[in-house]
């Protein structure tokens, strides 16, 4: 009974590195306390980004995974740490956007002139440098309790970012979303407990050999999804996400909504491919597309009753998120000999990929437009366009791939999904798909109509905007809609590593 | 590979380049006069191009450009209307403010609807015909007023609908295919028999019929096309419905008989065309009657291709086509010459309404115009039978709807009885009517095996004539009781649809009390815990 | 053995749990909560697991009572206690608890035999390190990863807290820690208990290695003498912005780190051991650490700046 | 006669259903978060269990549970902490439930 074991491969200890540079840095700037924290952050994020593209090239060069063992002691006793197609995909992803974000953030996070250091900027920058090293983690770790204490990383640097601003609602939302979030962390720890008493065991790879069909395993399964969607804010339980998304500043609500919601999503995958017996229980997965369903439907229609941008914005976030849950009837019913071969897991991947493009640019863009107009109520967006327009069209171009209009990633990803649908004939995720399509459509037409309206009379412009910043909006966007040109077909790096798992 | 298919190329890409040099200012100023140029590489590969196909991008992407006769037809009709409408957008718009804004989307709504005519491919149609139907947005809401707020608002949801229903169908057509983006034609070869054809077919005929305004999916038309600036409503009136005209003539197997949707399209677009008129003779504006014309034309033109579907007969394409030329020329003329009038004095009036009278009778199919031609060269396709007296019925309806349109048309005229409208507006508007009479002559051969003598035989003039006969009887009458004829407002069915929008908005005030209510801590978190019971009862007892 | 104590045990850790939720007054439901990580803490030594026992007692009841009993004085007239929820929501949550817990009952009450473990594996490779206690080995060792990453999360967690000082105090000290009326038994405890508290807590340090003990529990004695110190009034706590705090609270994960990234060229990796020098390193490792808990367990009680820095 | 580690693995499972009420239930967030606590501990105590059945090899309990646990408190701490001087903030800016806004007459408003 003793589980395949993990090579380290050459090139592994890259790996350390994108989980520890952030750290280094994290505590640079709390120990130095230099002038400008942001400083530091501007010598780590570049670094992170060749870091993750040359794992991703280490990867697309030798077809494999790229494996570390630390310390050199063999899971299960030991942790090992492996990026495949799909990880190293989504830490690129991650780079990308940290990146940007830290590029429009110098505006609002730069420490004063006049003093040694500053209460936002300081955190701000040390808590993106600890969220980027927490991502990195959940990507590339293959044990369960490692994945916790990631989880629980993420949630301590995503919860302070939330009430940076110290306003009551702010902290109101951050104390939600950090209770919410320990209840769902308590509930993964619980079923990651009653597998570790039914196999003694929590590396995935042993799992996935050892898991039996039984009354443990199906209870951990259900505490640790449901645990993990609470942390996704899956409707229902998105209680926590508006206000918590719309009240952070633009540059943390563009990291939370594209990146941080996906961690626990990114956790489920793993845990209903790589570790639930298979074949996998169908009407679980009609259960999960089900919800992602519900949460299409119900929050598209939130979004387009909102009257503020960001508040908008975060619905929409828990709308999109639902497409993500549909994959798993459409990955599981297809006829390709693995489920990351078929056309509902690459568009699911894909959709995730856009989305965190496409929203980390609107929230973006609903910043500086915030930031332009002095506020961010849709019905007096009038004159935005000709003020920031470089953010506006970042904006449309964006709300372009959320709507799943063509050319955009979002389209190609839904197309895909739509693709699955019809030819598992799941003919009402389909309809969720059109239906939640042409709500986007609505709730964006609804903005950009505001926004691309004359300015009225009595119009002030508050503050002007560096056009570098407006530009790196546009950047993202355009990445969003560039994705829209990828085939419409399985690619093979994105099932890398995952034939054949250890 | 000849050497003209670089015209295919520039068809869509110059309009593109244009768009893109918008960003130089100096260009962005004088935009407006470029626009009669940009159809242009359009219109030379309608003339020199033929049958060849030219991939942009290389398999998997395989994005394709090829001009078949059927294309050709339309792509040079259609780029003639662009190009006479955007010499008439050039005056017209001038010094109008957000006119840059106006001819940005008139060039991307004008890549669009060329491009439809002559992708080959499954993708580049949609993306086209995407591009086609929403940067018409930006035409229609124009005109900031509440009207045309209100058109463009509904105009965006159908559309939006459309484009579902459109992709679904097209999701449908490639799942029956392997590879990851087919030509239109293999995939279409390969839908027969497919277990999904039905609803393939449905699909496409609801997606395209709602953006050629079949009942009861046009309401958004009558609302839409009358709120432009009058260029714009010559473009979209007779250009862009063509887009719904083109994707039923590329995605239906049209060859391969099919009675009973052939049977159902048919019916669909009889019923268009006698409710477009019966709706259009209560309007008064006269851009809203032609807007209901053209509901009732489009109608037409499905019938002609149900006919054709439910027998299979070869040649429907072509014919259709064809028919949709001359209704694209024609309905191009008379709302550009809506604007004439409009800047005409009643002292010279009737040299601008004799003319418009001519092309609103060739609707109908007055004998010696392109309505004559169409008719009659769609005629066998609905054989003998009720169809085809019915077809014939309609005509009666178009010349009755027209005499009601040439009525209300004079109301237009200028309020100084000297005024003349400018001359490269006249030319503009000369051109298409021009184009209008002859070019379908010139086709007229090529497409149908019929001599064009016996268009002008005793037997086909009486044909075509008592329908009109009727048509204007009917006219008469109507003005004798026209006080008492009920005014249906525009969009008619759409107005009681928004009768519903109290029970929208409370329908939406329910949800977010149940959003407030579900956001409530104790309930998310019992929420919480009872789907992890409920996945892990799922994941342990169901099988 | 007799079954009756842990009998006992339990049914009083029950009743002390169904005390600390049912409590109308919340200092009375922190009490509570005390008891019960005492009690928790018997129940661990029950179980076997002494170094889990100390760390309970250290953190989980000591740290984590003194943080809410502070809570409570300062809530005090602010928060007052909500109504009760009405009878149907108690009932539906009721029910749904006891359906949670009847799940996990069953399986506890049926589990897998013989019970998979993986203390061979760990006791197999412990001579290579020459430490004696296992959880020492699994926690700076095998599982070295999981304990620097949660080194991090007490850093963000030190920064979160930082993060809600109003921005004029930014760098300023946290508000005093001092008892509400000073009294002499606490400052002569205050005077005599540091030093014998530091022994202790180097002792547990030191001791962590080869018998139980280690980093959290001995940092945790250090932490509570630093608080005893500051709640008796004899010293203010520090102004965030001291440097010499900032490099203390880094101190413990920037060794981690550096002993981490010598394992590349001393042994084969990232955070491994050569076998020689196995033993030295983890202890240095886990004494910078305990200091470093130390001063973030202390800062963390202390709460975000309330005085604007001088 | 049921076994000493299946006594401890209800107690847990005790101490989780109770934990859990209070966290649904109790209105102010700081007994949430005491209930939080008490749900974690009962979790760990299910590691405790794992542990005390995987004793071998000489060991009185399988050690790698155990360093689980050692970690989980201390997450859990740094977890408390947070909630406490964000609640603490919260009162002192004027809120002191969850809910915010919305009338929400039976359910979380203090009296």
């Amino acid at each position: 009974m003793t589980p395949a074991a993990y090579t380290a491969t050459e090139g592994g200890a890259l790996l350390v590195v994108a989980i520890v540079l952030p750290v280094i840095g994290m505590l640079a700037i709390f120990a130095l306390g230099l002038r400008r924290a942001e400083r530091i952050a501007y010598l780590v994020l570049p670094g992170g980004l060749l870091v993750a593209l040359a794992i991703a090239a280490d990867v697309a060069r030798s077809g494999a995974a790229v494996t570390y063992v630390l310390g050199g002691w063999q899971p299960p006793l030991g942790i090992a740490l492996r990026a495949d197609g799909l990880s190293v995909t989504l830490m690129v992803l991650t780079a990308v956007v940290l990146c940007a974000v830290g590029l429009v953030a110098r505006g609002s996070f730069s420490t004063p002139t006049d003093k040694a250091e500053a209460r936002s900027p300081m955190v701000f920058w040390t808590l993106i440098l600890g969220l980027w090293c927490a991502l990195n983690t959940v990507f590339l770790g293959q044990d369960l309790f490692n994945l916790f204490v990631a989880l629980e990383l993420l949630t301590f640097s995503a919860v302070p970012l939330v009430c940076l601003d110290g306003r009551r609602e702010t902290l109101q939302a951050a104390l939600r979303y950090l209770l919410f979030a320990l209840i769902g962390s308590v509930l993964y720890l619980m079923g990651a407990a009653l597998l570790y008493g039914a196999y003694g065991t929590l590396d995935l790879a042993g799992l996935r050999l050892l898991a039996r069909n039984d009354l443990a395993t199906s209870v951990a399964l259900g505490l640790m999804i449901a645990g993990l969607m609470a942390k996704a804010a899956l409707f229902p339980l998105h209680l926590w996400l508006p206000p918590a998304h719309a009240g952070a500043p633009a540059a943390a609500s563009a990291v939370l909504s594209a990146l941080v919601v996906k961690a626990p999503f990114f956790i489920i995958l793993r845990l209903w491919f790589d570790v639930a017996p298979q074949p996998a229980n169908a009407m679980a997965a009609q259960m999960l597309a089900w919800l992602g369903i519900a949460s299409i439907l119900f929050c598209s229609v939130m979004a387009l009753r909102q009257a503020r941008l960001k508040l908008m914005i975060a619905y929409s976030t828990v709308a999109q998120l639902g497409y993500l849950f549909l994959m798993f009837p459409l990955a599981m019913a297809s006829d390709a000999p693995t489920a990351w071969e078929s056309v509902g897991w690459t568009g699911g991947v894909l959709q995730l990929v856009s989305h965190a493009l496409a929203k980390a640019s609107m929230f973006l863009a609903a910043g500086l437009i915030a930031e332009a107009l002095g506020h961010d109520r849709i019905e007096n967006l009038d004159g935005a366009m000709s003020v920031v327009p470089i953010s506006v069209a970042a904006f449309g171009l964006a709300g372009l791939s959320l709507m799943g209009l063509p050319p955009s990633g979002g389209f190609v990803a839904k197309l895909m999904l739509l693709t699955a649908a019809t030819e598992t004939a799941n003919w009402w995720i389909a309809a969720a798909i059109l239906m939640g399509g042409i709500l986007a459509a609505s709730y964006v037409f609804r903005v950009l109509n505001r926004a691309m309206a004359a300015p009225s009379s009595n119009f002030a412009c508050k503050a002007s905007i560096p056009l570098y910043r407006e530009l790196t909006v546009l950047g993202l966007a355009i990445c969003a809609v560039v994705l829209g040109f990828v085939p419409l077909q399985p690619f093979a790096f994105l099932g890398i590593g995952r034939v054949g798992l250890p | 590979m000849t050497e003209w298919n670089f015209l295919l190329v520039a068809t869509l890409a110059l309009p593109l380049a244009m768009v893109v040099a918008c960003l130089h200012d100096a260009f962005y100023a004088r935009i407006l006069s470029w626009l009669p140029l940009a159809p242009v590489p359009g219109l030379l590969a309608a003339l020199f191009e033929r049958g060849d196909s030219i991939v942009i991008a290389p398999a998997p992407l395989r994005l394709t450009l090829a001009l078949d006769d059927v294309g050709a037809m339309l792509l040079g009709g259609a780029s003639l209307l662009w190009a006479a409408a955007g010499l008439y957008a050039s005056v017209s718009m001038r010094g109008k403010p957000g006119s840059g804004r106006f001819a940005i989307w008139w060039l991307l709504t004008l890549t669009g609807s060329l491009g439809v005519f002559i992708v080959a491919d499954m993708t580049s149609f949609y993306l086209v015909f995407s591009l086609a139907s929403l940067s018409a947005f930006g035409l229609v809401a124009f005109e900031d007023t509440a009207r045309s707020r209100r058109a463009s608002q509904v105009y965006m949801a159908l559309a939006l609908v459309g484009e579902a229903l459109i992709l679904f169908g097209f999701v449908m057509l490639v799942s029956a295919t392997p590879g990851g983006n087919p030509l239109i034609r293999d995939a279409v070869a390969m839908l027969s028999g497919s277990p999904l054809e039905s609803p393939a077919v449905l699909l496409l005929i609801l997606g395209f019929g709602l953006k050629m305004g079949l009942v009861p999916l046009h309401v958004w038309m009558p609302l839409a096309h009358p709120v432009a600036p009058i260029p714009a409503s010559a473009v979209l009136s007779g250009i862009i419905v063509k887009a719904g005209v083109i994707g039923l003539i590329r995605f239906l197997p049209l060859e391969v008989p099919s009675p009973d949707w052939g049977m159902a399209l048919m019916v669909l677009g009889l019923l268009t065309a006698f409710y477009g008129v019966i709706v259009g003779i209560t309007q008064e504006h006269p851009k809203t009657v032609l807007a209901y014309s053209t509901v009732s034309q489009m109608g037409v033109v499905a019938a002609v291709l149900g006919a054709g579907f439910s027998t299979g007969a070869p040649g429907t394409a072509t014919l259709a086509a064809f028919y949709a030329l001359h209704h694209l020329l024609v309905k191009g003329a008379l709302f550009l010459g809506v604007g004439i009038v409009g800047a005409t004095g009643s002292r010279n009036l009737a040299r601008v309404v004799i003319p418009m009278a001519l092309l609103a009778f060739s609707l109908a199919g007055l004998p010696f115009t392109s309505g004559a031609l169409a008719k009659f060269a769609t005629k066998p396709l609905f054989g003998d039978g009720l169809a085809a007296f019915m077809a014939t019925l309609s005509a009666a309806g178009s010349a009755f709807l027209m005499a009601h349109f040439l009525g209300r048309l004079r109301l237009l005229a200028n309020e100084n009885a000297g005024a003349v409208p400018q001359t490269s507006l006249v030319f503009a508007w000369a051109l298409v009517a021009a184009a209008s009479l002859v070019l379908p002559w010139a086709l007229f051969p090529e497409i149908t095996s019929y001599a064009l003598s016996e268009t002008v035989s005793l037997k086909a003039l009486w044909a075509a004539s008592w329908p009109i006969a009727i048509g204007l009887l009917m006219a008469l009458f109507i003005q004798r009781i026209h006080s008492i004829i009920p005014r249906i407002p525009e969009g008619d069915v759409i107005v009681l649809l928004e009768r519903l929008q109290p029970l929208a908005a409370r329908c939406g005030i329910a949800l977010e009390r149940t959003d407030l209510v579900l956001r409530r801590w104790p309930v998310a978190s019992i929420l919480l815990l009872t789907l992890a019971m409920a996945f892990g009862a799922t994941l342990q007892f169901a099988r | 053995m007799s079954l009756l104590p842990d009998f006992a045990l339990v049914l009083f850790l029950l009743m002390a749990a169904v005390w600390t939720v049912a409590a109308r007054d919340r200092r009375d439901s922190v009490i509570g909560f005390i008891v019960v990580g005492l009690l928790l803490s018997l129940a661990w030594i029950r179980l076997n697991s002494v170094d889990v026992a100390l760390t309970e007692a250290a953190v989980g009841g000591g740290a984590t009572g003194l943080l809410l009993l502070r809570a409570c004085a300062r809530l005090g007239p602010i928060e007052t206690e909500g109504a009760h929820p009405q009878l149907p929501l108690r009932i539906l949550t009721g029910v749904l608890c006891a359906v949670v817990a009847a799940a996990l009952a069953t399986i506890v009450l049926f589990p897998i035999e013989p019970a998979p473990t993986l203390a061979p594996a760990a006791a197999a490779h412990m001579s290579e390190l020459g430490l004696g206690n296992p959880v020492t080995v699994v926690l700076l060792a095998y599982r070295a990863i999981d304990t620097l990453l949660e080194k991090v999360v007490l850093v963000l967690a030190l920064i979160g807290v930082w993060a809600l000082t109003p921005d004029l105090l930014w760098g300023g000290a946290p508000g005093s820690l001092r008892a509400q009326q000073s009294s002499g038994p606490l400052t002569f405890l205050a005077q005599v208990l540091p030093p014998v508290g530091i022994v202790i807590g180097v002792y547990l340090i030191w001791n962590g290695a080869d018998r139980p003990g280690g980093t959290f529990q001995g940092g945790t004695v250090l932490a509570a003498m630093w608080l005893l110190v500051m709640m008796a009034d004899l010293r203010e706590p520090p102004e965030i912005r001291l440097h010499k705090l900032r490099q203390l609270v880094v101190f413990g994960p920037v060794v981690f780190l550096v002993a981490g990234f010598a394992g590349f060229w001393i042994a084969n990796g990232f955070l491994s051991y050569p076998p020689d020098f196995a033993k030295p390193i983890i202890v240095l490792v886990e004494a910078a650490l305990a200091l470093s808990i130390a001063v973030i367990l202390g800062m963390l009680v202390a709460g975000p700046a309330a005085r604007a820095p001088r | 006669m049921i076994s000493s580690t299946a006594l401890y693995g209800l107690c847990a499972a005790g101490l989780v259903a109770i934990g859990l009420y209070g966290l649904v239930l109790h209105p102010t967030p700081l007994r949430k978060v005491i209930a939080f606590n008490l749900l974690g501990s009962g979790t760990f105590i299910f590691f405790g269990v794992a542990a005390r059945r995987g004793a071998a090899a000489g060991l009185l309990a399988d050690p790698v549970p155990q360093a689980m646990v050692i970690t989980g408190i201390v997450v859990a701490f740094a977890a408390t902490a947070v909630a406490v001087a964000l609640l603490l903030r919260l009162a002192e800016s004027g809120g002191s439930t969850l809910d915010p806004g919305a009338p929400d007459p039976q359910d979380d408003r203090p009296s």
